[in-house]
């Protein structure tokens, strides 16, 4: 799919001010710089497991995201990496669960596809394609129940919505008026399907009507746009109004999973949607406000690049699982705590 | 005498923990307007009203996942199945989600989630008779109940919905003492007798992994589950007359499973039978039998015998649904066959 | 639901020959008459298993079927009895299956549930919700493949369409034009859910828009409306255009399953749909077009009655199963026919 | 010698098959296209066309629905899942259809359906890692496949092709010794050896329900499955050195068992070993283990011994990973105290 036309119009940053964004522009990074990292790693070193690069599509994590309260919810996909890091989850944590040590965010015992931090309503990646749906909107029923005024968002890829689970937890959501937001990342692949080879209706956004949800498309490398619709969708949430399908339209730069070589697709076309990178996009709009000088963006970017030879460092030199530790996280045999 | 059916044994657990504790909540199909395929939840939508109970959509997998989700942030959801058959198409859920979510998530995860289901073979077909146990005792970080009488059912089932971890909870049809007010008749069998009928009415616990010598005997142990614990029980007065004392074991929990309780009971009869309702093969049976001539070995005078299902769909017609399913006759042979050469 | 009004419409019968008409009457009668026999055997003897009833929705499956070849392939489901009558399947084999016995259309092994007859393309009833969606759709492609032009036909109810399958199965059918016509059976109700409580979207019609399916609702209770509708959709499979879902809306007058007593809906909504029998409203329309004189439909009934009559005696006079039996049919160990 | 791998051995039994039977047609994610995540369909897309190799959206419970319709209807489908773990979003089509159907139409019904699915633990979590035979091994109406080496996967598979009923085949990543493009590397471990990669060319069937004695011995006897049977002749090899002759036994098909060949070989050692991947509780392990302690008690002079998976979710961290998983030396420890009283 080529990039849409509205893909290539300029940031719009009135009304947000310029610390806020910076923030957006440093959550975009250290996902971006975090799965860079990791890229070299699985080059330099024998890393365990695998691991989905996110490159590209880091407005949508953090757009999303920053539209959420710290005690609100999100489940997450085989792709979750920036997910978490938009959410908060630290660094040092994220990046030793990769080496599979006792320090990392699940004790070394989840890895890539199942990174989650339940202190910052992070309840999962899930390397099911589909399966954090209905659990996300469980999460909304929760809070729902308990009235507790939380959201919850679900980040799953354009193949995931041929579930079943899709449509399951869309139905519900919506006949209960679920505060729940569906937000699919629309990255034109599904390993190597397109999204016109494995959905009758490309549109995502579309399929919301199957379920009375209203369906909102959004250019989804462009963090603005993103951030601006969630608020939307939040609000409507929060409002019990009930769920909205957010289809962000964004790119896999690199490769389904690792060294994977996506010889199903036209190199000019990854070259073209380079073009429009998010991370680019939100810097050149704060350099053509005026808002910074290149500087300060490159001293983020420095900070940010430090932060992770921090991350790698506190990673490489943390303890091993003992092969016995896992034992402990089969059952969870505390009394319920009423 | 607080005489009461399993059903009603199960909705008073129910709804005393409702009431004790907010967080739980029911989600099924027809469980609130209609009260529960099989009665078992009449009532508690106008009790605890429409934020508590449920009325899902036909979505196994979607309502199974919003189950647990909810358990997961700070719920206690009950989640009831129609028939034990349909799990299956809640399956990944369950098995990839449910059961691995607080190993995955390194113990930041509870999973304080209760599947309830019935199941059994009563006359309806392949795809509404399994029993499912043993496919959740296979399924690491799963804990199964399959309680066998009203008293045990009350006693375990407050035990699950206190537990922090996936439970499946498993009602045999035969045992509610209910009709379906889907349009099903009670079913029952002659070999069914009253024992746990006697219901406290106060809230109470039977921890899961005690299983239950319900009776004494010193010629053969013979495990039996769910249904097949009245059977073996008919079949103990049966055999009683004959000389030949079992002394009849209810594990009724099989995940985590009372080996010790089982184990100490081969000790002292050295010869052993294991009955359910599953099918035979990497069934329950087999799991009993490899406990059982495994760390009991020394202790055998002859082969376990396992009394199972045939491995095959259910049939309809009751002739042969009743040859593939364990009987009082299956159960009078192998133990004489277990004891003959005593 | 209240009745819509355009079901209180006379039927169109132009260009039908009325041969044809009666041949509708006749197959609607005995779907009926086949369950008022068997509700009043359910209430007399102990009769195996149980049973769910479709009296009022016979046009659905008379309709449809009447469309198709004989060769054409169908799905059903729990409530299925009159998909095997409006296929083809012989009285007395369907019976006996009810009766437990050897000679039922599943030699005693399948019951109510279960109901199939390869030889009239009845792939069988599921007794699981949706179960049999997808498989039509699989029998579509196989079409497909073998170039047969046959088409598939998917019998479902609207609580069906909650179920994940439905999602997937409608998005592969149209993705790849299977020729596969998915007919939901709108009755207004599964179990004690009305078709709002437990879809978002209550006109099922709406959904096919998710799939870029022709979404197309009729009067369920209108036999030849649901006749025509049918035909454009097997037209359009066999010409290679694809699927269609057809929602034919109709009402369940019995309980849910044999002697559920439906204290969930009032009694009067039950009275008003009664007035809105397909049978009748059949053969009002060819009295009044006075193609046929009211002897004539009698006729009719009372030959199906008396097929009834002979069907019961068939079964009650077969042999009961033997317990042994089940066992030859759990594998089919015949080398593989090339 | 015509040395293979077990992916390209899989790949030619499949085309071979699909050469020489119109009927013969794969579904599944990536298989055409992309040429199947363990590269095992490469090429079919193009040798075959679109309307035998169908590239499927995500939504496996609707093309095994679609697999299982088009298997009733006069094709041959083979259906593949890119890890075995994701069966169970399909696990109603397989378990209460596929596997039913056939009984439920009193055998009209024939299923000429092959599942073909990659497993085992390779270091990619709990989702990624899973042994799932015996949650099939306990479905009437399914047989079930495990080769443990090219040779036997070309004819078994070529087999289960031929079959008419639901053949779910199991294809342990660590064997097939070739990367996933799916951007995996290619996972192996020392123990596995190089038996059975000698692959004639033509199409040949090896039949279901006929297991192998993949090393002959006499102090005792190993039954493994899969990846296990390379590690227990890994075993064999440093046990002979200490003196202990064991014989290895492979069944091949998990349903049907081929018990004959093993309860023959307990009568011969006396002592048995069961080794399987999955994991322990009602798995395949405690199939194997009641079978020989119960029709072979007699022949047993010690207890069998089960080295399975533990019944824990398969942890991330490759030490916890394989502590979880049997190993060389649990082998070795297990066979070491079965004859220990030789
Ligand atoms: C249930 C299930 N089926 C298949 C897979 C294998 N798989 C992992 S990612 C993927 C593609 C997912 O595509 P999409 O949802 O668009 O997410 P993206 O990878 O593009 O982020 C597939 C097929 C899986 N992990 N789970
Ligand atoms: C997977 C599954 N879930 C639940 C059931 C129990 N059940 C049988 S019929 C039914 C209602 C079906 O409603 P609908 O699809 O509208 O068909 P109707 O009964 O109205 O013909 C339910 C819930 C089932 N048989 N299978
Ligand atoms: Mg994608
Ligand atoms: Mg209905």
């Amino acid at each position: 799919m080529a990039a849409r036309t509205d893909q290539l119009a300029p940031l719009d940053l009135i009304g947000f001010d310029t610390d806020f964004l910076l923030g957006l522009y440093r959550r975009m990074v250290q996902a971006r710089e975090f799965e860079e990292q990791l890229y070299y790693l699985f080059l330099s070193r024998p890393m365990p497991g695998t691991m989905h690069q996110a490159t590209g599509q880091e407005a949508v994590a953090v757009g999303v995201t920053s539209a959420l309260r710290p005690d609100d919810y999100v489940t997450s996909t085989h792709r979750g990496h920036a997910h978490c890091v938009a959410k908060g989850v630290e660094l040092n944590p994220m990046m030793a669960e990769m080496f599979a040590k006792r320090t990392g965010s699940c004790k070394g015992m989840g890895g890539s596809m199942h990174l989650c931090d339940f202190s910052r309503g992070m309840l999962g990646a899930f390397g099911i394609v589909g399966a954090g749906i209905p659990i996300a909107a469980g999460a909304a029923l929760s809070a729902l129940v308990r009235g507790s005024g939380q959201v919850a968002v679900s980040f799953f890829g354009d193949g995931a919505t041929n579930e079943g689970v899709f449509h399951e937890a869309l139905n519900m959501a919506s006949l209960w008026k679920l505060p729940v937001i569906f937000v699919c990342e629309n990255n034109q692949y599904a390993l190597s399907m397109t999204v016109s080879e494995s959905s009758a209706v490309p549109d995502i956004a579309k399929r919301g009507a199957a379920y009375a949800i209203p369906g909102v498309q959004v250019d989804g490398n462009n963090v603005i746009e993103v951030l601006k619709a969630a608020q939307a969708a939040v609000e409507r949430a929060r409002a019990g109004a009930g769920p909205t399908l957010l289809e962000c339209i964004t790119y896999r730069i690199r490769g389904h999973a690792r060294f994977e070589a996506s010889h199903y697709r036209d190199p000019a076309e990854v070259e073209q949607w380079k073009q429009l990178d998010p991370i680019t996009r939100l810097g050149d709009a704060l350099l053509a406000d005026g808002r910074v000088q290149p500087d300060a963006l490159e001293q983020v970017r420095n900070e940010v690049k430090a932060d992770l030879e921090a991350a790698i460092a506190f990673a490489e030199s943390s303890p091993d699982v003992e092969p016995d530790e896992y034992l402990q996280y089969i059952f969870d045999e505390e009394p319920a705590h009423a | 005498m607080r005489e009461m059916s399993m059903m009603a044994a199960i909705r008073e657990a129910i709804v005393q923990e409702m009431q004790a504790d907010p967080r739980v909540i029911l989600l099924g199909e027809d469980v609130g307007k209609f009260g529960g395929a099989f009665h078992v939840t009449h009532g508690l939508l106008e009790e605890f009203g429409a934020r508590r109970v449920w009325d899902t959509p036909i979505s196994e997998a979607g309502f199974m996942g919003l189950g647990l989700g909810a358990a997961l942030t700070g719920l206690r959801p009950i989640v009831e199945l129609q028939y034990a058959d349909f799990i299956f198409c809640a399956m990944d859920q369950v098995v990839n989600e449910a059961a691995k979510i607080r190993l995955m998530s390194g113990g930041q995860a509870s999973v304080p989630l209760v599947i309830r289901a019935p199941q059994g073979a009563t006359g309806r077909g392949a795809q509404h008779s399994q029993s499912v146990e043993a496919y959740f005792m296979h399924t690491p970080g799963m804990k199964v109940v399959l309680p066998s009488n009203p008293y045990d059912a009350k006693g375990l089932l407050t035990a699950a919905m206190r537990d922090n971890n996936p439970v499946l909870f498993l009602e045999h049809k035969m045992l509610y003492g209910s009709a379906s007010p889907g349009g099903g008749k009670a079913v029952s069998d002659p070999t069914i007798g009253r024992f746990g009928m006697d219901v406290p009415e106060a809230s109470y616990m039977i921890p899961l992994g005690k299983g239950a010598v319900v009776r004494n005997g010193k010629h053969a142990t013979v495990v039996a589950t769910g249904v097949m614990v009245h059977r073996a029980l008919a079949a103990a007065e049966q055999l009683a007359a004959e000389g030949i004392e079992i002394e009849v074991i209810d594990p009724r929990t099989l995940a985590p499973l009372d080996a010790d309780l089982i184990l100490s009971s081969v000790q002292k009869t050295h010869r052993a039978v294991v009955v359910t309702e599953d099918a035979r093969r990497a069934g329950v049976g087999a799991e009993l039998m490899a406990v059982i001539a495994g760390e009991g070995f020394d202790d055998l005078d002859a082969p376990v015998i396992r009394v199972c299902a045939d491995d095959a769909p259910i049939p309809f017609a009751p002739a042969a649904q009743d040859r593939v399913i364990p009987n009082l006759n299956d159960i009078l042979a192998a133990v004489r066959r277990v004891t003959s050469d005593e």
